[in-house]
């Protein structure tokens, strides 16, 4: 079996890019992007993408990275704007943005990784997500179709995989993740350690190998974008000093 | 005298029940945690995939993978259960949340919401707003009376494009709390703001209400 | 918070029963089946259920003695008959059944539990299965509504749950049992072992605590419905008798 | 003379490629896993929530809670990786698993396939039959070539109810290897097994075919 596992993000993403592609991005915020990924894609220079993620990262980090550079077309997202290049973009009407309420979002995805091209939701029926779309009553409520997404790429970061490419992700970095990696034609994980074959318990695998082409070891900057805090009682200040 | 923000959050934590499971919106919401009535066990669930959110870490227990809805960095609890965007929101979709409190740009008579756009202004998006509204099984809004320009955020209709129609239960204001008639036939005031009175909620207003205090 | 655990079975259904209820019971085969909570809800005497669940058990156990006692009125299932007495109720018309394929079956019961009223598969077009039900062409392929399933009540089984009702699940004895947590009005779960909070790691949960509204810890026969084995090569074997 | 049972999941086995993930079915099907050829790597997938199926577990290594499809006590492997029936079929229907061998009692010259139910006779249900065959890349068939009246079992239509049209891509009968041309219009016979003529095979088919042997 050819391996998984490329020596970095840039042989990773060979053969796989195209202008006016789509591309599926993990994470949320700045939580559990591919960060390393990323910066492959932009350096390919790829133009006209149509990016799948729930927001747009920030100035220059995350999928802004690829704002700067004009490679992204249009979003499709649930939040965005903490970015001040996406704003100028998007007011000038270069790019194209379309919202997804997120848990839709993360249900076009997951359906679109399951095989199921459409499902039914009540989440934005009467309200703008529903104009021009079907609807439709069970059992006396209404619902609105909508449809699975699919990309030509999935970028995913994962905490870590094995080699055959079971993942497991960490703490709220998991997000969008798990479902992106089941939606692209091609699928590109990211991790912070590749572990051998066999070092995972089974039963906690989140996504397993079939799902994953191609996997590389990254480095991460992991930057917070709020970092909030609260402060110890003194004593307990004080008791934490001596450690 | 008006409600302060944190009066407000107090209020709405009025409406937590010993094993409720909870989604707070950003801002106010948000303080709804720091006033759980003692001996009340509540579990807060987080949107971006969390089930047990704690408070705010210390300095030295900031985790980037460990953040909420808001982006904020938090702290997980012995109970807590990580999972997927599409889980979570499968989780709210379906009716497992017992309890949502969100701010509000506007809300009707009818329970209709309107808090994720202003036309001609730069939209951000919903995020899970929408979600929440629709698959909560109770909705919470605390907000402002009136907007900046003195205009009632208590409406007959909302005028701004809406996030959910007819699924607001509860809406705590600064003057005062009103009840959403479940059959969506109109409001019942049922709480004053210290001081508040009758006619000043009448002044301010728009939608019409029945007094029930 | 009142505790969700109960001291048996028993208790643990006690007002959750009626005649002509839904009752979804996880399990594959006889693998990962809740066997504590199938002998209960036979004791309540509850009659004319509707039984969702892919299978119905062997003669006598599992969904089996719910049918030896006549209290299924309709199955809903992707498999059945290893049961001569299902065979002799289904021929004389006493029992009523619907056949789903798996996949379909197993995602009704997710989209039930995920407020999804209905979606889209190509799974059963063309046959038997879509008579009578929405077809809807995607991208020039056909496709046929399905509809969501919820239960008055949910039996799961899981391996280990924490006192708060995280669980656990484990190899292939998973199966139905976490989207049936999620598609009941009411769920009752049966576990080997109840740990404390904070035992179990909160990336591993299979399926979240609120799901759960009560917990048992049961005892379990664990039938083996096709005890296949191989033989080990004899000088394996002579190895193995000095152990 | 005809392949026996071996020889057919012998054959099928050459369909397998490395780094395949293929779904077996029941019967004949499950002796391909004793043909992958040395060197190359084939992930077993069963549809009751398992990715990585290893052997029949020794007497003393029995588990149950470790099962296949067929219910039969089975082992994991290092790569194992165990799931929801809903994840399990979100992987088969989303077209994850490329190959599944398939026994059947009827296939169509269109890549039509009857395995479930014969009308008169206890219907014991279709399992994951349906699913498999519209989600799986690729749908091979094994079976026996004629049925135990001596009757074809590859039609020029399906007489029994379908588990699904237009999916198989490859029959593997007893007698020989038929292609199902990908544009649905017909049958290419391609292989013969040992001894077996064209005439028998014309004699005992009655779908028609083309001969690209």
């Amino acid at each position: 079996m050819a391996s998984k596992i490329y020596p970095d993000a840039k042989s990773a993403l060979e053969g796989l890019t195209f202008d006016g592609m789509t591309v599926m991005a993990g994470g949320f915020g700045l939580c559990g992007i591919p960060e390393n990924l990323i910066a492959a894609l932009r350096d390919t220079g790829t133009t006209g993408i149509t990016a799948i993620s729930n927001n747009a990262g920030v100035d220059g980090f995350g999928l802004g990275a690829l704002l700067n550079t004009r490679q992204i077309k249009k979003m499709i997202s649930s939040y965005v704007g903490e970015n001040k290049e996406f704003e100028r973009q998007y007011l000038s009407g270069e790019l194209e943005l379309e919202f997804n309420p997120q848990g839709t979002l993360a249900e076009r995805i997951r359906a679109g990784g399951a095989g199921i091209p459409g499902f039914y939701t009540a989440t934005g029926v009467g309200t703008l997500v529903a104009e021009g779309k079907e609807l439709k009553e069970f059992n006396g409520k209404t619902y609105v179709l909508e449809t699975g997404l699919v990309a030509d790429l999935s970028i995913v970061k994962a905490w870590k995989a094995d080699e055959r490419g079971n993942l497991i992700f960490r703490k709220t970095a998991r997000n969008f993740n798990p479902m992106m990696a089941t939606a692209g034609k091609v699928c590109v994980v990211e991790v912070e350690e590749i572990v051998p074959v066999g070092s995972l318990d089974p039963d906690s695998i989140h996504t397993p190998g079939v799902y994953v082409d191609r996997l590389i070891q990254g480095t991460f900057e992991k930057r917070i974008e709020q970092r909030t805090v609260r402060q110890r009682a003194p004593e307990t200040a004080a008791a934490g000093t001596e450690n | 005298m008006p409600w302060t923000r944190d009066d407000l959050a107090m209020r709405a934590a009025k409406e937590l029940k010993d094993g409720f499971y909870v989604n707070l919106g950003i801002g106010i919401p948000t303080l709804v945690a720091n006033h759980i009535p003692d001996g009340m066990t509540v579990t807060f669930q987080s949107e971006n995939g969390m089930l047990g959110m704690g408070p705010f870490p210390y300095d030295d227990e900031v985790d980037p993978d460990l953040i909420n809805a808001g982006k904020q960095t938090i702290t997980e609890l012995p109970e807590t259960a990580y999972f997927s965007s599409s889980d979570s929101f499968a989780m709210i979709r379906g009716g497992h949340i017992d309890l949502t409190i969100l701010g509000a740009m506007e809300v009707a008579e009818n329970g209709d919401i309107a808090n994720w756009m202003i036309p001609g202004k730069l939209v951000k998006g919903m995020g899970g707003a929408m979600d929440l509204v629709a698959g909560v099984k109770k909705v919470v809004v605390v907000m402002e009376h009136a907007n900046k320009h003195g205009e009632s955020k208590v409406l007959k209709a909302c005028t701004l494009p809406l996030t959910g129609t007819q699924v607001v239960s509860l809406i705590i204001s600064t003057l005062g709390v009103f009840e959403v008639k479940p059959d969506g036939s109109g409001l019942r005031l049922i709480e004053l703001a210290p001081d508040v009175t009758l006619e000043e909620i009448a002044a301010k207003t728009e939608a019409a209400y029945e007094v029930a205090i």
